[in-house]
């Protein structure tokens, strides 16, 4: 399916969850509203096809973090589509996908680990790459990363 | 964890033979979890009920470092994902910065080099694949095979870049450096050498009955958990779906070449096994071979870098996503870049990062030599996994 | 399992292992199939031989050429280069580079990734990875290499730059206050007074002293021009360095230019 | 008297007391024995280093001594000045003790393995019994490592040593009692003075089952000595190390060198069962060596030779065959080891029944319509496995490669 034919399925079944859609052939994305996105999910994997999540992104965009899935269908190749679903950074909560993409299990705890935002739902949302005990979301821009570390030093500057 | 003979309970049958589960740490310091990669395995006896998988311990922050040096020392961070395929990761993080450039346009001279050492790179790859492989089924002398003709890849990329491992060779706008005429003799040669002793791996690994019973009908991974869990690559290739990218969106110059994609065919017991994921591997090399081959035979003359790119390296402000086939996967790089010199954002969509995830869905019921055998055919590079 | 299906089994089973023994057996009556040296002091390779000329290995620096720019500074993505000097006036110990006096320029191996983006930028082409490859060290200390004097860098070097820094400074200064003279000078006068800071020495290097550089020999140099001797050390007696001073906490920051 | 078959017979006479002949037997074999077997070790690992490294197309060893073959003793004197580490939580009696004991267990075998015409420690009217029994003493050995170091890896590798040495008895049992019954003894020197003469007079020659009977024995020898590719208690890519993973020093060392001296039993008894002992295998040159002290050292020099080369033969199959499951472990000694180890048997004894030898004498025997047959099957056998070899070989070389195919 073209991005325009995922964007009018997209809106048909979900009136109003498509917030802008872009079909910059590059890089074609589709905005989302984090209420709508568990439903949308589920339509762009059975409806649409899409049954590849290629890979989820974490951005920080300063007031909003964005969560950027790419999704593919694995039978055909073509220029994936980038779905979009930004939150406010102060209550970053998008609900989880990881029964709808069962690779998303990681993916979420990744983004949840080095960006901090919270997948409702999701069954084991821990820190995946840092240690267990780590403090922050050290891909958030205003990160600071700690002077001690269970008394290592850190003697970057 | 616990001592395995310290924890009875107070009142047990005393008549009976008793047996009772055991949680066991494979890793994070094990020979056979290709690097450190913890499993914790809940067993009964030689048989594996559950395991869950713990990654992270060689985290190295690598997309916060590449929002802090610029984009041409992002690409030696990336020799160092996937560290036995850097050629390629070099080639999708410079062909992601060169997709932000509205119309960049590579040499072709260039393209055929990085086509040239892509493909030698994933041959010298799942050689080292197939040796730890054989060595983790138990067979020392294959992986020593496989090294003694992959040294010979690492000299060639050593002649050529100066390196043998992190090549940092792959740059935005072309390759670092040219290749003289002594180095496409060697790459010939290694050509010539190599495929006659591609038959040797089938007569202790791939023929050897031990072997096939050892890796047939072992972890098997069903098509449609591939696809949900985003394994690509060889690993998914062997679930019989053929999908590469180099056929299927074809970046750089691959669409000129011929070549087939081998998948896997359930030729010595279930479709999808170790065996599958295994030969895929092994029938991968030959089509790379005539890869390289059709390139070095037409490799053009010319400049090896773009004109275009002369200078600091500040690609306008904007966001690109690509992938390339890499010798465990699709291996992808979403960049933002916000017209500085440094990267706003670089995420890296590493293969192994799929292809380990699924393990204690394909690893329910086998034995703990199966564990081996199955983390040994998924073929994970855990510098590429922590990041 | 019919009968002749598992004999069929074990016949395969033999028949297969026969053929890997079979393979193994040529290897182990060919002792020309080896592949492996004997590295070390008993190969006949020389390293010419088996390093290709491209090869990435510790780095080599051509003083003279060097015109302390900075630039393999700040191309290094791990921080691993330092040097200090000045282009403004000569001083005591001072390394002559193109234009310039060098009194540092280290490079520390622990943290080097050897990845030859120092040497692509650099505008005069002085600094090179060579073919040595074995930077094995006792300390970390020792991990990092004098490229001054293609040496370990001592704990004399350590001290001889914070003297040095102190030099530069005040021979910047100098240089300062007799450009500023010389302009001063020059404004009401005829423009006849050259303002060249090679005209404008102080006091002549020292007489040449024996290397205070008391590390490994210099290593050769395999296919590059080797560095040239260092012209003139520090001066021994008005600078003795403690023989075990601790590194400074700090080192002394070069001027950004 | 007979002729003297062992050593301490012969140097006290007959007539000496039992707290001599103890004294005697210590003396003169308990500590030549230990002897023999550190030269054993020495040689077996420098053997091992060599044969796997050119294999591999490596060198090996080739700095301490010529090509390396004092690069052991220097090993072992680093093993010997090696902090010697117990874990904090094991059974710290065991865990010293272990080692010893599956020394000990390897070395005890050595009492009934000739080295030559009377140089044997004891005779014993039943030595493949006793051989048979004493043989798994070493796993008990392992066991105990297993358990005392507390280390669930070590506790698998010791489990599955326990598991593959008791299963592997049984088919090795078979394999000696299809010689026992052959040979109508159970000792050891009247199994090898059965197979003096000619070539043909070895057991390995008697009949087509016999053949059977080595290759089973020798597949079941492998097991016992839990070399690949049933090296599954120590498989180093599943259970990192298996039973000796928390030992270290010179306590590993004997752990080694106690599988290094099973390896050099089991190859030695292959040699007495079915490889003529210390027999040259050509009539006259024995008759031309004759008795006396002559016969002892040449003897020696045949069975060592014959017991090394068989220990070769064990690395050989160790550098290029990969590990075997559990379940396959299983299956290959239940399901068929054990079925062709009775056919053996059964075979064996018909065809004797209806095809019998002369009667085995010093005399050297002769060619016998049995040894006809033999003969055919065996040389069969040869032509396919030349066969096989030569078709392997036109196919790795590619000129010949392509010769053959136009």
């Amino acid at each position: 399916m073209t991005p325009e034919k995922i964007h009018d399925a997209l809106n048909a079944a979900h009136p109003g969850a498509v917030l802008a859609f872009d079909p910059n052939p590059k890089l074609p994305s589709i905005k989302v509203a984090p209420s709508a996105w568990k439903a949308a999910a589920k339509t762009l994997r059975d409806a649409c096809g899409l049954d590849y999540l290629v890979c989820l992104t974490s951005v920080d965009r300063g007031a909003e973090l964005e969560a950027i899935y790419t999704l593919e269908t694995m039978g055909e190749t073509r220029a994936p589509i980038h779905v979009r679903v930004l939150v406010p950074r102060e209550n970053p909560v998008i609900p989880t996908v990881e029964d709808v993409w069962r690779t998303a299990d990681w993916h979420e705890r990744e983004a949840w680990d080095l960006m901090g935002i919270v997948f409702e739902g999701h069954h084991n949302l821990v820190r995946i790459l840092c240690a267990e005990d780590w403090e922050g979301h050290p891909l958030r821009k205003d990160y600071k990363s700690p002077d001690t570390y269970h008394g290592i030093k850190n003697n970057v500057t | 964890m616990n001592a395995p003979h310290t924890n009875t309970p107070a009142a047990a049958p005393s008549s009976d033979v008793r047996s009772e589960e055991m949680l066991l740490n494979m890793g994070p310091q094990h020979p056979s979890t290709h690097g450190v990669f913890r499993v914790v395995i809940r067993t009964d006896g030689e048989i594996v009920l559950d395991s869950e998988s713990h990654v992270g311990y060689l985290h190295r922050c690598f997309e916060k470092h590449c929002e802090s040096v610029s984009f041409l020392q992002s690409v030696l961070y990336t020799d160092r994902l996937d560290y036995l395929t850097s050629m390629g990761n070099n080639l999708a993080f410079s062909m992601a910065v060169e997709r932000l450039y509205p119309d960049l346009k590579i040499p072709e001279r260039a393209e055929h080099i990085r086509v040239i050492c892509a493909e030698l790179n994933r041959i010298a790859s799942h050689l080292l694949a197939i040796g730890t492989y054989g060595m983790d089924i138990g067979a020392i002398t294959p992986f020593l095979y496989c090294f003694r003709d992959r040294e010979k890849i690492l000299s060639i990329f050593e002649s050529i870049c100066g390196q043998r491992l992190n090549y940092n060779y792959v740059r935005p706008g072309g390759v670092a450096y040219d290749i003289d005429d002594s180095m496409i003799a060697a790459i010939k040669d290694f050509c010539g050498y190599f495929r006659p002793k591609a038959q040797e791996y089938d007569d202790l690994l791939s023929n050897n009955d031990i072997f096939v019973r050892r890796t047939a009908n072992v972890g098997v991974l069903p098509k449609d958990l591939a696809i949900s869990y985003g394994v690509t690559g060889p690993s998914l290739r062997g679930s019989g779906l053929k999908r590469d990218l180099r056929r299927d969106a074809p970046y750089s110059i691959y669409d000129r070449f011929k070549f087939d994609i081998p998948v896997g065919t359930g030729e010595k017991g279930t479709l999808g096994d170790c065996y599958d994921r295994y030969m895929v591997r092994v029938r991968e090399m030959i089509e790379s071979l005539k890869i390289v081959e059709q390139a070095v035979a037409q490799i053009p003359d010319g400049p090896f870098k773009s004109e275009q790119l002369k200078g600091k390296l500040r690609p306008p402000k904007g966001e690109s996503f690509v992938r390339v086939e890499n010798s465990r996967g699709e291996l992808g790089f979403y960049v933002i870049s916000d017209g500085k010199d440094v990267a706003a954002r670089v995420k890296c969509r590493a293969p192994s990062f799929h292809n380990i995830s699924l393990l204690s869905d394909i690893s329910k019921g086998c034995m703990i030599a199966d564990m081996v055998a199955i983390i040994g055919s998924l073929d994970i590079v855990m510098g590429e996994v922590d990041r | 399992m019919s009968f002749g299906a598992y004999l069929q089994s074990i016949g395969h089973s033999a028949k297969t292992i026969v053929a890997g023994m079979a393979l193994t057996f040529r290897y182990l009556v060919r002792p020309k199939e080896i592949v492996t040296i004997q590295y070390g002091s008993k190969t006949n390779a020389p390293k010419e031989r088996y390093i290709p000329d491209r090869h990435r290995g510790i780095h080599i620096l051509e003083t003279e050429k060097c015109i302390h720019c900075h630039i393999c500074e700040r191309a290094c993505p791990v921080d691993c280069i330092e040097m200090d000097g000045t282009r403004e006036a000569p001083f005591d110990g001072a390394w002559k580079g193109d234009g310039c006096w060098i009194s540092s320029f280290t490079l520390d191996l622990n943290k080097c990734i050897f990845c030859n983006l120092c040497c692509e930028p650099c505008p005069k082409e002085c600094i090179h990875m060579g073919m040595e490859f074995d930077a094995a060290a006792y300390t970390r200390a020792h991990g990092v290499k004098n490229l001054l004097t293609d040496a370990p860098q001592s704990d004399a070097d350590r001290a001889r730059e914070v003297e040095a820094r102190r030099l530069i400074e005040a021979a910047e200064a100098e240089s300062k206050r007799r450009k500023a003279a010389a302009k001063a000078a020059a404004a009401p006068a005829a423009p006849a007074a050259p303002a060249a800071p090679g005209a404008a020495v102080p006091k002549p290097p020292a007489p040449p002293a024996p290397p205070a550089a008391p590390g490994m020999p210099k290593p050769p140099g395999a296919g590059m021009p080797p560095p040239p001797a260092p012209p003139k050390p520090a001066a021994g007696p008005a600078m003795p360095p403690p023989p075990s001073m601790p590194k400074p906490p700090t080192m002394p920051k070069p001027p950004s230019n | 008297m007979t002729t003297p078959y062992t050593l301490v017979d012969w140097v006290l006479g007959d007539g000496a007391g039992w707290l001599a002949r103890f004294i005697g037997a210590i003396l003169v074999w308990a500590v030549p024995i230990t002897g023999f077997v550190s030269f054993v070790g020495l040689l077996s690992i420098w053997l091992e280093r060599k044969i796997s490294a050119h294999i591999q197309c490596r060198l090996g060893p080739m700095e301490v001594g010529p090509h390396g073959a004092l690069q052991t003793v220097a090993d072992g004197v680093k093993l010997l000045a090696k902090e010697d580490i117990i874990p904090a939580d094991a059974d710290r009696i065991l865990f010293a003790f272990a080692p010893m004991l599956a020394f000990a267990g390897t070395i005890v075998g050595f009492a009934v393995v000739p080295f030559g015409p009377g140089l044997i420690v004891a005779d014993l009217d039943i030595g493949l019994f006793y051989l048979a029994a004493v043989g798994s003493l070493e796993a008990i050995g392992v066991i105990a490592a297993g358990w005392a170091s507390n280390n669930k890896w070590s506790l698998f590798g010791s489990v599955r040593a326990a598991t593959q040495v008791v299963s592997y008895e049984i088919p090795m049992g078979l394999a000696f009692v299809t010689i026992a019954a052959l040979a109508g003894t159970l000792s050891m020197v009247g199994i090898v003075e059965q197979q003096q003469g000619w070539i043909a007079n070895w057991f390995l020659f008697r009949n087509p089952f016999t053949w059977v009977a080595f290759i089973i024995y020798y597949i079941a020898a492998l097991a016992e000595c839990k070399r690949a590719p049933f090296d599954l208690p120590e498989a180093e890519s599943e259970l990192v190390s298996g039973f000796h993973t928390e030992y270290s020093g010179m306590r590993f060392a004997i752990f080694f060198l106690a599988e290094y001296a099973q390896m050099y039993v089991v190859s030695a008894v292959a040699a007495v069962l079915f490889l003529g002992g210390w027999y040259t295998g050509i009539a006259p040159l024995d008759a031309a060596i004759g008795g006396g002290t002559a016969g002892m050292v040449v003897g020696a020099g045949v069975i060592v030779t014959k017991s090394f080369l068989l220990v070769c033969v064990q690395m050989w199959l160790r550098w290029t065959l990969p590990r075997i499951r559990l379940d396959q472990m299983m299956y290959l000694c239940l399901k068929v080891l054990m079925p062709f180890g009775m056919l053996t048997l059964v075979g064996s004894t018909v065809w004797e029944h209806f095809l019998p030898s002369p009667a085995i004498v010093k005399d050297g025997g002769g060619w016998t319509g049995n040894t006809v047959m033999t003969g055919v099957v065996v040389a069969a056998i040869g032509t396919v496995a030349l066969v096989a070899y030569v078709r392997s070989v036109i196919r790795a070389t590619p000129s010949l490669r392509a010769a053959s195919n136009s």
